[in-house]
């Protein structure tokens, strides 16, 4: 039993702005009215958040694997983490290793994260990895906007067949939702090809089109009850321009819930590398005219980092734009991933126009319950640097600053010098916390209200930098344990994976089956992830229609 | 004064001693010197247990003693000197800045590894990687010097963005492999596949090379280039030969695999 | 710089009708290799399977292989990465001499009709074998191969993947990529992973005699290594568990027999494409898993003292 | 006498890891390794459940499995710089295991790729 007290709590979910007041958790990890004895934290002075949710990451899979495999050279400069008689040791950088990637997110207060993109085959390997992500809670989403055999259905206007795939996919992978990935393109550029409009047939199809993908997607999502909405990255990332594709797949939307991932890369005018920028008002307006969709920031920061998609077009094209390392991992009738080591620069326009269109969707969607803190890491910078995005969110002066280091012709290119709005403490926790969660539909997440997970983080507010504040918290419980103190790591406790049994016709696996046959090399029956391999599971069984 | 160090006990499994540097030690006294940590195979162990120590601390460091399992002396090292009267470990000088080194004796593998500076004379032979760059880094050594009188290992200038390497002796497979730059000299030739996807850098070689498919053949010739870059190393006492009565160098462009604009230059005498 | 491009095996199977078998010989080593996955077997994209894909088979020697394939080409032993090599240069209309492609076994006319193979298939693959990344280069004939099926994307689809044998030697790749961040060859005397291939593999550290106890699962050095290894595995306490009593488990100090892993050990295994597979024993074993004894040679362990001293800091700046 | 079946089991024996062989086994030995190729039947038919060997070797004379432990916890703590090789024919689990043990000891880890 925990009793936090003295602190300014911060609680989006529950409406509670800076109020003083008593936080009690129980023995069994879950905040509660009241408790008898235990342990007091003294918070006074301090502020209180709900732990943090990232609800797009890749930390865990054959990708991210990839990547780390990739950059040695990272490995040997970044921040070690040096082996207790308990507790593993681990490496932080671009691409962490599974035990630190739970170290770093619960160091800066995050206690649950999405792992944003499983292709069904690796699900298994996905869900061993994030076995060994310690202390914080993890969902994971299926890749699916490319699967032939949905997109068969699809083709066939078979609706309820190409829904009940859907649904074997997800129980098969053992996840929590849909990830879709680029509609269309990432089958088509299993034969070098790309999809890059949204009415014009795919590859390989006489009349699907990415459009088509979309719509059906979302409605199967809306069908099959997910508690999180279809989770769509869209096509065209990164192409000067692709403003249009993303409004016009926005508009394909319309009537259904849908979390866009990562809209900054989504963002852009132009019409080529130099004449690239930010249409980021466009888009704002639409989010804010549309309260029924969220999305998150996939801002950019300055630095090195390790880009890594499902999105193996614009890699190949990262690749050929920065003669660096490539990789590309293209997986059987699924999905496609590359990786590619990438440096943002402040004196790169087209890097600048990334930077300054992330900081500007965060600031221009009015809503902040319908944009999260995200940098969809590795892309745009590592997940460890959240606590900057949060300077840059809060200090209209800091932002100023940096925007002097950016070149001369960034003029006019970018909205982000005339936005004033700085970020509320409250505003903040409703972006990195429950935002979030709710989109998620993480209903015990996100929230310090009764009967809620107890995962609290406890700042230290250093007005002198902010960054610094929300980078060491001084406390951060999980499940009721405390896990960070005084900036040490106390506990690793493991956390628990979240699952969802969507509802499907009952002959699915014999429709599958001959289908799966077809085009995998592994047996049918060998396919599914087993329940029991996830040790420390939350399943929820989703009703029928 | 130099510090001198002297093995006392030869390390049952490597000892990595990056402790051993100028600019560590430079202003300790001797008592803590001997303190500093080195670590033995996992034991992290004061350097007593290993090492005599006389003087105080100062720029100059002497090694006495069989020191083969002994790595990482000199890591990053910005000034002074080192010298070796032995054989060295691996890592010798690596991350190097400035300064100056001298082993009496062999030296391992990863011998100046992606130093920016400095100077590094192996008297002996040396392992391979010399200057090279580690597993996943773009770039190896990016300036200075490294001399070795004897022979050396594989992937010699792995990666080398600038600076030089002079071989007295054989180097093995793939020296100057993947170079970017700067300027490897070998007076015994090579094995196979010198200067294998080379973009730009030269190597110079006074013994015929068995020459990777992918470079071509172009003129003969006695570049004046050479004729200033001879004088430079004459400070290192090498001679290399330039007059066009003795011979002419045959030059290799390539590796048009990558495709590079490095080159080779073959000596052969008149 | 390269990279590595690469797919699971239903793409192979799904899509390439171009395929290249390089310093292998699946026929013999990999025996349901062609049709399972590759050559023989049909698609939608490929509806008459064989008929619709061409195979290339590269080795120094003509193999059982070479009957499956519609090429095959002798390289000089020890020339593969010249071979390759040339081939990156002639993908680039790079003049290479008839000489100089002679001296790898090969003709102008031959490795013309390659590289024509090789940029206009729709969708190509190239193995490659433990004859090209156990032969003089080692991993750099691996890098060359890897890096020409990176290069090839700029005309079409290209992908390249190891031939792994050693069962499931590609999990234990994949596991300490995952915990450590490094493949192999990782030392963990600092308290955290660091790697470094040539000083911290095995072979190396036995030959220089750098280690003074060795565990050994699942591998027999005793019987593969150069001898200087073994010699130096029967200096040190050497701790060997095994299904058999192997060359390693009579010199080691300490043998424990273990059930076989698919036969009477459960668990995971992972295939050269890096997919994950259950494992489904049929017996039950009278001895113990390597998991289980492991986890308990862990557990007593942690019972001792532990190694790092007190007060040593708990994270810091990785040095390598 | 009637054989047991198990659908779909997998050969580890070599990277292929087909997982479709069907094989027929009577508790003690495998009999029939069904589409497993010429490799794979020797893998399945070489390997029983019989108690051929003794259970642990210590120093060259029989041991407890307990004994075994205890020795070769022993040995690797005594170590300045144990070694960890091998994982080839193991399990994924086993292998976890063995990242784990050298983790906890300091020392080296290694498997069959870098030879």
């Amino acid at each position: 039993m925990i009793r936090i007290t003295g602190g300014k709590v911060y609680d989006p979910a529950n409406g509670i702005d800076g109020e003083v007041k008593d936080i009690c958790i129980d023995d069994n990890g879950r905040i509660v009215e009241s408790i008898d004895g235990g342990r007091t934290i003294d918070a006074t002075g301090m502020i209180v958040f709900p732990g943090g949710v990232d609800v797009h990451t890749h930390v865990a899979g054959g990708a991210i694997n990839f990547a780390r495999a990739m950059t040695p050279e990272d490995h040997r400069r970044t921040q070690a983490f040096i082996r207790t008689k308990t507790r593993r040791s681990g490496l932080g950088g671009m691409a962490p290793t599974t035990f630190a990637t739970g170290y770093l997110y619960a160091g800066m207060g995050f206690t649950t994260v999405n792992e944003a993109a499983v292709p069904v085959l690796s699900a298994r390997h996905t869900h061993e990895e994030l076995a060994d992500i310690p202390i914080v809670d993890k969902a994971s989403l299926t890749l699916m906007a490319n699967n032939e055999i949905m997109l068969d259905q699809m083709q066939a206007g078979e609706y309820e067949r190409a829904k009940n795939v859907v649904a074997w996919y997800i129980w098969a992978a053992k996840s929590y939702g849909v990830k879709a990935v680029n509609p269309g393109g990432v089958a088509a550029w299993k034969w070098g090809e790309d999809a890059k409009q949204l009415t014009s047939p795919i590859e390989g199809y006489s009349n699907l089109t990415p459009g088509k993908i979309v719509t059906q997607l979302a409605q199967i999502c809306d069908d099959l009850k997910l508690p999180h909405p279809m989770h769509l990255h869209c096509n065209n990332l990164g192409a000067p321009g692709n403003v249009s594709t993303t409004i016009d797949t926005l508009k394909h939307l319309e009537g259904h819930r849908a979390h866009i991932a990562h809209s900054q890369y989504h963002a852009y005018g132009g019409d080529d590398w130099d004449s690239i920028c930010s249409q980021t008002g466009q888009l704002a307006e639409y989010f804010n005219t549309h309260p029924h969709i969220t999305t998150d920031a996939g801002a950019v920061l300055f630095g090195d980092t390790v880009t890594i998609t499902a999105d193996g077009p614009w890699q190949h094209l990262l690749y050929k734009l920065t003669g660096r390392k490539w990789g590309n991992l293209d997986v059987e009738n699924e999905t496609g991933c590359g990786i590619v080591p990438y440096t943002y620069r402040p004196s790169n326009l087209v890097n600048a126009v990334q930077w300054a269109s992330g900081l500007e969707l965060l600031l221009l969607i009015k809503n902040p319950w319908q944009v999260f803190l995200s940098t969809d890491h590795p892309n745009g910078g590592c997940f460890w640097r959240y606590p900057e995005i949060i300077k840059l969110l809060m200090c209209a002066d800091f932002r100023k600053e940096c925007l002097e280091q950016l070149p001369d012709k960034i003029k006019g290119k970018i909205l982000l010098p005339e936005i004033d709005r700085e970020y509320t403490l409250y505003e903040i926790a409703t972006s990195m916390s429950a935002g979030p969660a709710k989109a998620l539909g993480l209903t015990k997440k996100g929230s310090l209200g009764v009967g809620c997970d107890a995962d609290v983080v406890i700042y230290e507010e250093d007005p002198t930098d902010i960054a610094r504040t929300f980078a060491h918290p001084r406390y951060v419980l999980k499940a009721g344990e405390v896990v960070i103190e005084e900036g040490d790591i106390r506990e690793a406790p493991d956390g628990q994976e979240f699952l969802v049994k969507p509802h499907m016709a009952a002959d699915t696996d014999e429709f599958m089956q001959p289908r799966f046959e077809d085009c995998y090399t592994m047996q049918f029956e060998n396919y599914p992830v087993e329940l029991e391999r996830i040790e420390r599971k939350d399943l929820q069984e989703l009703p029928a229609e | 004064m130099s510090t001198v160090f002297r093995l006392k006990e030869q390390p049952n499994v490597p000892l990595e001693a990056e402790v051993l540097c100028p600019d560590t030690i430079a202003d300790l006294s001797n008592a803590e010197i001997r303190q500093l940590t080195v670590f033995h195979g996992k034991r992290q162990v004061p350097l007593e247990d290993f090492f005599d120590v006389e003087g105080d601390g100062s720029v100059d460091m002497e090694l006495h003693g069989d020191l083969k399992k002994v790595r990482w002396v000199a890591r990053a090292m910005t000034k002074g000197s080192v010298t070796v009267h032995g054989d060295i470990g691996m890592h010798l000088g690596a991350y190097m800045k400035n300064g100056r080194i001298d082993v009496h004796g062999d030296a391992s593998d990863w011998i100046g590894a992606e130093m920016k500076n400095g100077l590094i004379h192996v008297h002996g032979n040396a392992g391979g990687q010399v200057g090279a760059a580690y597993r996943g880094d773009m770039q190896g050594m990016k300036n200075g010097t490294i001399i070795i009188d004897g022979s050396a290992g594989l992937e010699v200038g792995m990666r080398m963005r600038r600076g030089t390497i002079i071989l007295g002796g054989p180097a093995r497979d793939f020296c100057g492999l993947e170079m970017k730059g700067g300027t490897i000299v070998l007076r015994e030739g090579a094995e196979i596949r010198t200067g294998a996807w080379m973009r730009r850098g030269t190597i110079i070689s006074l013994k015929p090379l068995q020459m990777m498919p992918t470079f071509a053949d172009s003129n003969e010739f006695n570049p004046t280039f050479l004729n200033v870059y001879a004088k430079h190393l004459q400070q290192y006492n090498i001679d290399l030969p330039f007059a066009a009565d003795a011979g002419s160098y045959q030059r290799f462009a390539g590796d048009l695999s990558v495709p590079g604009k490095g080159e080779i230059l073959v000596w052969n005498p008149a | 710089m390269g990279g590595k491009v690469t797919c699971t095996l239903g793409e192979v199977k799904q899509r390439a009708d171009f395929i290249v078998y390089w310093g292998g010989n699946p026929a013999e080593c990999h025996p349901r290799h062609f049709t399972k996955y590759t050559i023989m077997q049909k698609s939608r994209f490929l509806p008459r399977g064989r008929k619709d894909r061409t195979m290339v088979l590269v080795d120094i020697r003509e193999t059982k292989s070479a009957k499956a394939a519609d090429t095959f080409l002798q390289v000089k032993p020890g020339k593969d990465f010249e071979l390759i090599t040339i081939l990156r240069a002639m993908i680039k209309d790079q003049r290479v001499t008839d000489a100089q492609i002679e001296d790898t076994g090969m003709t102008r006319e031959v490795l013309d009709k390659l590289v024509d193979q090789m940029k206009n298939c729709k969708f190509g693959c190239m193995f490659f074998g433990m004859g090209l990344s156990m032969t003089r280069g080692k991993h750099m004939n691996s890098a060359a191969l890897l890096t020409l099926a990176a290069e090839l994307n700029a005309f079409t689809k290209f992908v390249a993947m190891p031939m792994r044998g050693h069962g499931n030697v590609t999990g234990a790749d994949v596991i300490m990529r995952w915990q450590t961040g490094y493949p192999f060859g990782i030392t963990f005397n600092r308290g955290y992973p660091r790697y470094n291939p040539g000083e911290f593999s095995t072979v190396d550290v036995l030959v220089r005699g750098d280690c003074d106890a060795a565990f050994i699962i699942g591998a027999d050095p005793g019987a593969t290594m150069p001898q200087p290894a073994i010699d130096h595995l029967k200096r040190i306490p050497t701790i060997c568990l095994d299904p058999h009593i192997t060359h390693t488990s009579k010199l080691a100090r300490v043998h424990i027999t273990t059930a076989p892993q698919g036969i009477a050990a459960p668990g995971t295994a992972y295939r050269m494409d890096e997919l994950p597979l259950p494992l489904k024993p049929a017996l039950k074993s009278p001895y113990p898993t390597d998991e289980e004894v492991v986890r308990r040679i862990n557990e007593e362990l942690q019972k001792k003292p532990f190694w790092m001293p007190e007060g040593a800091p708990l994270t810091m700046t990785a040095h390598g | 006498m009637t054989l047991q079946v198990v659908n779909n089991a997998t050969c580890t024996f070599c990277g292929c890891v087909c997982d479709d062989i069907q094989l027929h086994h009577d508790e003690v030995r495998i009999h029939e390794a069904r589409k497993a190729c010429v490799l794979g039947t020797a893998w399945f038919l070489n390997h029983t459940a019989e108690k051929k060997y003794p259970v642990a070797l210590v120093d060259g004379k029989e041991a407890t499995l307990d004994e075994a432990i205890e020795a070769a916890a022993h040995h690797l703590h005594e170590a300045d710089m144990p070694l960890v090789y091998g994982m080839s024919n193991t399990t994924c689990e086993a292998q976890k295991e063995c990242a784990a043990l050298a983790d906890q000891l300091g020392g080296l880890l290694d498997s069959h790729t870098s030879l």
